[in-house]
């Protein structure tokens, strides 16, 4: 007869672990899954205060990152990670590339009957001088149109972000002034010259979309930055005058309704194959290319709208 | 053409024109006009699929006036239109299901923000249902992904913020591997159209030429699309994402946005590589495997969770998992599994997010286990959805995670070398799910103590009650009569090739 | 014109890994403005005025005034609340 | 190694561009940087976009005289997609400084990591 | 096909009625008000069930489809001999302890939650009895599982709730390997319909003969959870003994029959005994069982509370019955079966007994039950009788069942095993008498040194008392006239 262990030595070994197994005594949730009924809380203020500073301590020390190794071993470990990442995935764009068709040469894929129909039949088609205007607002509009909704929903999660009621406006607008200088002479003088400037320039840009270079979002994008140069020399005060964010909601509302709209129209007709009544015009003029103009004033009052409220938005949280 | 044929193009201009007419309209007024537009999609999806599957042919719709390589298009198939169908009806139940609690969440003057972010998201939804175009896909993923961030930070704590930025950035690097995958293409077919890009690819396989830049695109854009559908590895973001924003948000994030970028990658399968094409490379195999991991290990993080809503973020990405797994399968029957699970696990999904709110709501807004005792009793609707959801989840019969499960062990059976490897993981996932739902079942059922939250009535929450009960019938349905759908998906992939 | 294109994208690459390692904000955005205006003349190279223009407008101009803004906006905070740092602010609006 | 690396000289550049931002993007614990690395690997994706539709000894895609032959234009379809893709990631980069300042108004850093510590030291 | 349908959802909806109609009150709130009604109602349902089920195997004869699950997968009812034998037993036993509970129930708390998961379970018992295919079968198996874990985690204490997620989870794992043996024999069968001899095709026979044999056995060992075979009893101690005692009594007589019904079908009906016999699978099972049956008896021994005794040694009788399923012939069949009813209805008595006399006296240890046959004295005979016929007395059905089990086991030509079961079963016999008559003897006669003075009549109400008669005079009715209920039980072995 071996000689009997005490009880906990016993309760190590595995012959003691495989009868509690084999009895249905154990129990793998014990431990694991604590389901045991709610207890009454009792308010204990001491308690909860040592409590509270031991989970502080336990987190400080879990939480430790210069000191704490494994930690530091783990980032060390996932910036080789990406590093070595980073380096495959040049390298396999590289061999990708290297196989590619030649760059500048005419006998590509690339080159094929739909680049050849919009430059040949494009200036017949939409009216456009300029082949790239025609094609984003005609051939392709449905991605153009997205495209405006990624701006307008890119505007609303930026309002959602940052927009701030009266009184913490007023906060930010006292915060804001920090750094502003103001009422600086030589910023307002020659903001007084290049406003009118810029903001011609990017109207023309918008409306010569259709015959050169440019178009509604890059005219926009100027006018933008030239609201933005007023707001900087003359500050809000003056802005507010005639730009408010009813001003903004009212601009942009109608512009995209203009744009869905006058889209939905071409898009039905087309797609029905019915006779669209918008008129083409010459080529060359003005007042040509069909829904292209009017798209483009769109576009950059949208766009100047955008710039400039994504701007106020992000200095004081409001107009 | 008859007039039906306009009814996709009509859903996804008025789901975009109606985001532009919520910006001007106060709070109550874009809500009307959010479920107005959602029940109208639905409608219209609903005649145009009964006309496809009358017609039993597909058709293409032109998005101006200029036909296939030229101008942008739109296609609608069984598939898609049953897609767009089922995503509305979610979107709706999770919208009136989320409605109550959305006053405490949001700020009142952001409320018709969060309209225009839900309309947005449906017609981007329904664009990349449609589409025929990969740049117009490419856009409206990008709609999908910022509207998706807005709805994940409309409520603002520090934790939704944090993990809104997570999300953008791992959203972003997906974007940005789809795009330049996108543009490989571009280069070697000359094509943008999905339908033409087949037929290029098809005759360059054919003759041989640039096989390394073709599976290094299709490469980039299915891990480009994995990572923004939050498959195993890239999940980092999705429990806060999904455990702290709204109820609304949470149920439509999990069920539909991450499902709207799976169905552009089956779309890309189908249509612009071909499935027999994109089989025989070895992508579906990474695809199988970390499928598998992701099933795993995704229950795996849920069972450590201590949080309700955080568990069944966890759980989203075990079910991502099962899809991918699909995918990875290479047959046309793991592929018909992973759509039924995209339907299915939607619908279990919100469900289960819309009645953990209800139980929180009964246990003082706290999401502990220990907190959560005895809730179903004090919110029998609640209780009762949430065990249903978990029934479905764990795979019992008569709801539809049962069939999903069928149907991707079937698959599996028929794939000789992949069979073991998922039928076990399969099993293994099953129990974990099992552990962990049951657990909170029996949670919210056991009764202790004096409970100091008091319950609710049916009164008190007709909505929400009605909104359970159509989650649990859709569930029931789906899992009951599931020949009808199956073999709808099953049209709906011939239509595709 | 070769030469000249190869020496844009010298240009930047130059600045890209330049940004990459800069430890001051400041100068990766300016530098990253410069990335803008390169890539926008290397875009005049390219046969695509459209694109120049839009670039020098938004990448070098809107893009570049954010990124100011932001920096400002987050050297105020700095500067008037420099003791609530490390201890969380509950938000008003939460 | 296949035939064209050095005549593709300009999609090399832009690979290693998006690389750069890509690591940016994954590598960079300071937000404001990772945006920077955002832009740059759009950029990169524009610039191989743009590389594609050029042809040598041709001209931009703007009418003159009245010349419609595919002999004297380049291809304007990439061009066309650059446009779009530009305004994406203008928007884009808007909502990340939004994102940005919000994050540093609540937490006084940029690190992202030092705020998911933050989150977790928190306790929830 | 009516009656079929109504013994199926008449209960489930009377129970979901019940469930809802009488409110589970909240925590503190003091229930009982509405106790008469309840019970009179759940009486009636109970009866009327019990007709139903009756009267089902009466009418119809030919199976039909409810509906269709997926296009492949109908839900399909058919009543055979087999499925009548355990429905019987099912609703002799659940009537008697639901009757038993009326009054053994006046203890416990949320009594609506208890009775309308009761008629829940009874509508899904007969659905599993008269399930036509596997895919039936397997639905409602699943559905017995969840139905039956209000009843195991009744009084909601955390033993109960750790032993309810214990079950749960063993059972989903059980349920589970089965479902991977469905998933191939999806492939390898034409229908999934149960039929005598077996549905498997010959070429999958012939190409996957090894991989068949493997699926087999993942599902005997999965379905075997539920019978507590060996590698995965341990639930079955833990579980049933913290249900209230009719709960229990439905637990181990009736539940996990359900295994063996699983068990029956899937090698009978699904693989076919010729397919199985003189494999690995088999050798392997025997073992198992055979393991099974001794194990459980020794530890019943060695066990001091009561209902876990009972636990133990329903862990060990059961696996009886899989013995005698594994020797795959005629006689073995036959005793397997009677065992089925033999210690379906002994074992309920058992633990009905117990109920009463924890009800009466609420004493739980064998120990501390000395002088417990003068109190409770009626109790204490039927408990005898029944141990008795636990054991395989002769004029019990005990031995009958014991007695074909040996022979077939002798006659089935197995090298080694068919000498070592009998052997073993003899042992095992031995042991059961070892634990269950001590209580018989203790209670008559406690001893020279009991003190009589404290004791005084504790017999329970006739409520309690009737089952309990009932149930234990049952078995000893059929052990009396074994030659006519064995030669039913060959008739539906044979003709199926």
């Amino acid at each position: 007869m071996s000689k009997k262990r005490p009880a906990s030595e016993y309760q190590k070994t595995f012959a003691f672990r495989f009868f509690r197994w084999l009895s249905g005594e154990k129990d793998p949730y014990i431990g694991e899954m604590e389901m045991h009924p709610q207890e009454e809380y009792q308010p204990d203020r001491e308690a909860a205060l040592r409590h509270e500073r031991e989970h502080d301590a336990i987190m400080d020390k879990v939480y430790d990152t210069e000191h704490n190794r494994s930690l530091h071993l783990f980032h060390r470990l996932y910036q080789a990670t990406s590093i070595l990442f980073c380096l495959f995935l040049i390298a396999l764009l590289l061999v990708t590339i290297s196989y590619l068709p030649a760059t500048g040469t005419v006998n590509r894929p690339v080159n094929n009957e739909v680049a050849k129909r919009y430059i040949e039949k494009g200036l017949e088609e939409t009216g456009a001088v300029n082949i790239v205007a025609g094609m984003i607002l005609d051939y392709r509009a449905f991605d153009t149109l997205g495209e405006s909704h990624v701006l307008f929903v890119a505007t609303i999660t930026v309002l959602i972000l940052l927009r701030l009621n009266k009184t913490q406006k007023d906060e930010a607008e006292i915060s804001d002034r920090r750094f502003e200088p103001k009422n600086d002479a030589i910023l307002q003088l020659v903001a007084t010259f290049l406003v009118p400037v810029i903001i011609i320039f990017g109207i023309y840009i918008i409306l010569n979309g259709h015959l050169g270079p440019g178009g509604g979002f890059s005219g926009g994008a100027v006018i933008g930055a030239g609201l933005v140069l007023y707001l900087n020399a003359f500050g809000f005060k003056k802005t507010e005058r005639f730009f408010t964010e009813k001003t903004y909601k009212w601009v942009c509302f109608f512009s995209l309704s203009f744009y869905c709209l006058a889209k939905s129209y071409s898009f039905y007709t087309g797609a029905n194959q019915l006779h669209s009544v918008i008129p083409k015009g010459t080529p060359g003029a003005i007042l040509s290319s069909g829904l292209i103009l009017p798209l483009n004033i769109a576009v950059g009052l949208v766009v100047a709208c955008t710039i400039y409220a994504f701007y106020a938005m992000f200095r004081k949280g409001g107009f | 053409m008859n007039f039906i044929c306009n009814f996709p193009f009509f859903s996804i201009l008025l789901s975009l024109f109606s985001g532009t007419v919520c910006s001007v309209l106060p709070a109550k007024a874009a809500k009307a006009v959010n479920r107005v537009v959602i029940i109208a999609v639905g409608l219209m999806s609903a005649v145009l699929l009964l006309y496809l599957l009358s017609t039993g042919e597909s058709f293409i719709y032109w998005m101006g006036h200029f036909p296939a390589p030229w101008g942008n298009e739109i296609r609608a198939g069984v598939l898609e239109a049953g897609m767009a169908l089922f995503f509305c009806i979610i979107m709706y139940l999770s919208m009136a299901g989320g409605a109550h609690k959305l006053p405490g969440e949001v700020v009142e003057s952001k409320h018709n923000l969060y309209y225009i972010l839900v309309n947005l998201l449906l017609s981007s939804l329904l664009a990349l249902v449609y589409t025929n175009d990969m740049f117009t896909a490419y856009v409206f993923v990008e709609i999908n992904t910022i509207s998706a961030c807005g709805l994940i930070m409309i409520r603002q704590v520090g934790r939704t913020i944090e993990a809104a930025v997570r999300y953008m950035i791992m959203s972003l690097l997906g974007s940005g591997l789809l795009l330049f995958g996108l543009c490989i293409m571009y280069d070697l077919t000359g094509h943008l159209l999905m339908s033409n890009i087949k037929e290029s690819v098809a005759q360059l396989i054919a003759a041989g030429e640039y096989q390394i830049p073709l599976i290094v695109s299709v490469a980039l854009m299915c891990i480009g699309l994995c990572i923004k559908s939050a498959l195993f590895p890239f999940h980092a973001w999705l429990p806060d994402a999904y455990g702290y924003s709204t109820v609304s948000s949470a149920a439509i994030l999990s069920s539909l946005v991450s499902k709207g970028y799976i169905f552009l990658l089956i779309k890309i399968i189908y249509r612009v590589i071909g499935f027999d094409i994109f089989n025989s490379t070895r992508i579906i195999d990474v695809l199988f495997v970390f499928g598998l991991m992701g099933m795993i290990f995704g229950s795996l993080s849920a069972i450590k969770e201590n949080d309700i809503r955080r568990m069944i973020a966890f759980s989203s990405v075990a079910q991502i998992g099962y899809i991918y797994m699909g995918f990875g399968m290479g047959t046309q029957a793991g592929m018909v599994a992973s759509v039924f699970h995209i339907l299915s696990h939607a619908a279990t999904k919100s469900l289960l997010f819309i009645a953990a709110i209800g139980l929180t709501d009964v246990s003082g807004g706290s999401r502990k286990f220990i907190d959560l005792t005895g809730a179903a009793y004090r919110n029998k609707w609640a209780g009762v959805a949430f065990t249903a959801g978990s029934l479905s989840m764990v795979g019992i019969p008569l709801f539809s995670g049962f069939i999903s499960k069928l149907l991707f062990a079937q698959a599996a059976v028929q794939v000789e070398g992949k069979m073991l490897a998922s039928l076990i993981v399969l099993g293994i996932s099953t129990v974990l799910n099992a552990i962990y739902f049951m657990k909170t079942v029996i949670r919210i059922y056991t009764t202790a103590g004096e409970s100091p939250y008091s319950g609710v009535t049916f009164r008190d929450m007709k909505a929400y009650a009605v909104t359970l009960l159509f989650f649990i019938l859709l569930n029931v349905a789906l899992g009951v009569s599931s020949q009808p759908v199956v073999n709808m998906i099953e049209q709906g992939l011939a239509m595709f090739a | 014109m070769t030469a000249f294109q190869i020496i844009l994208m010298g240009f930047l690459i130059i600045c890209a890994v330049s940004v990459s390692f800069s430890k001051n904000l400041l100068n990766a955005i300016l530098i990253y403005m410069s990335f803008s205006l390169v890539m926008s003349m290397l875009w005049i190279c390219l046969e695509s005025p459209d694109l120049a223009i839009t670039e020098a407008a938004v990448g070098a101009g809107i893009t570049s005034v954010l990124f100011f803004v932001t920096l400002k906006k987050i050297r105020a905070i700095e500067a008037s609340e420099p003791e609530a740092k490390g201890e969380s602010r509950e938000e008003k609006n939460e | 190694m296949g035939p064209n690396l050095f005549t593709n000289y300009g999609e090399a550049v832009s690979a290693v561009l998006f690389c750069i931002g890509f690591t940016n993007l994954l590598l960079q614990t300071n937000l404001i940087k990772k945006i920077i690395g955002l832009n740059i690997m759009d950029s990169a994706i524009y610039l191989f976009l743009a590389e594609k539709g050029y042809i040598a000894g041709r001209v931009a895609p703007i009418v003159v005289n009245g010349v419609t032959s595919t002999e004297a234009y380049i291809n304007p379809i990439p061009s066309g997609l650059v446009l779009t893709g530009i305004v994406v990631s203008v928007s884009v980069t808007a909502l990340m400084l939004s994102l940005t300042i919000r994050l540093y108004t609540r937490y006084h850093t940029l690190n992202l990591d030092e705020i998911s510590m933050q989150l977790k030291k928190e306790g929830k | 096909m009516y009656f079929i349908l109504l013994s199926i959802f008449f209960p489930i909806l009377a129970g979901l009625f019940l469930l809802i109609r009488f409110r589970t009150p909240l925590s503190g709130e003091k229930a009982g008000t509405d106790r008469k009604p309840l019970l009179v109602l759940t009486g009636i349902f109970l009866v009327i069930t019990a007709v139903f089920a009756f009267a089902a195997p009466l009418t119809a004869r030919e199976g039909f489809t409810l509906f269709y699950l997926t296009e492949t997968l109908p839900i399909y009812f058919r009543i055979d001999s087999v499925g009548q034998l355990f429905s019987l037993l099912a609703v002799i036993v659940l009537l008697c302890a639901g009757f038993f509970s009326f009054s053994y129930m006046k203890h416990e708390e949320r009594e609506s939650r208890y009775y309308g998961f009761y008629l829940i379970l009874f509508g899904v018992l007969n659905a599993l009895c008269f399930a036509g295919n596997l895919i039936t079968f397997y639905l409602f198996f699943e559905l017995l599982t969840l139905s039956s874990m209000p009843l195991v985690l009744h009084n909601g204490s955390r033993e109960a709730i750790m032993a309810g997620l214990k079950y749960l989870f063993y059972s989903l794992c059980g349920a589970y390997g089965a479902l991977f043996g469905i998933y191939f024999l999806y492939q390898s069968c034409d229908t999934l319909t149960f039929t005598a001899g077996g549905v498997l095709k010959e070429t999958a026979v012939t190409q996957h003969g090894g991989f068949l044999l493997l699926t087999a056995f993942v599902m005997l060992l999965g379905f075997g959870v539920k019978a507590g075979m060996f590698p995965m009893h341990a639930w079955l101690p833990t579980a049933h003994p913290v249900a209230p005692a009719p709960a229990s009594a439905v637990l181990s007589a009736v539940i996990v029959k359900a295994g063996v019904l699983a068990v029956v079908r899937i090698t009978g009906y699904i693989f076919g005994t010729g397919f199985l016999r003189g494999t690995w699978v088999q050798t392997v099972w025997m073992c198992l069982t055979l393991i099974t049956v001794f194990m459980g008896s020794m530890l019943a021994y060695r066990e001091p509370v009561l209902k876990k005794r009972l636990a133990y040694s329903t862990v060990s009788q059961l696996s009886y019955i899989l013995f005698g399923l594994a020797v795959m012939n005629e006689a073995s069949l036959v005793g397997s079966l009677f065992q089925v009813l033999a210690h379906g209805f002994v074992k309920a008595a058992l633990f009905l007994c117990a109920g009463a006399i924890i009800y009466k006296t609420g004493k739980t240890r064998v120990e501390e039950m000395r002088g417990i046959g003068k109190e409770m004295p009626l109790t204490m005979w039927c408990w005898t009788i029944a141990s008795l016929g636990l054991v395989g007395i002769p004029p019990t059905g005990g031995f009958v069942s014991k007695w074909y089990l040996a022979l077939g086991s002798l006659k089935s030509g197995l090298p080694v095993l068919d000498v070592l079961g009998p052997i073993i079963l003899l042992v095992s016999a031995l042991l059961t008498a070892g634990y269950l008559l001590p209580l018989t003897i203790h209670g008559f006669f406690p001893g020279g040194d009991y003190d009589y003075s404290g004791l005084q009549k504790k017999e329970p109400r006739k409520l309690m008392t009737v089952p309990i008669l009932i149930l234990t005079s049952l078995p000893v009715v059929i052990g009396l006239f074994p030659d006519t209920i064995a030669g039913i039980i060959l008739m539906a072995v044979k003709g199926r």
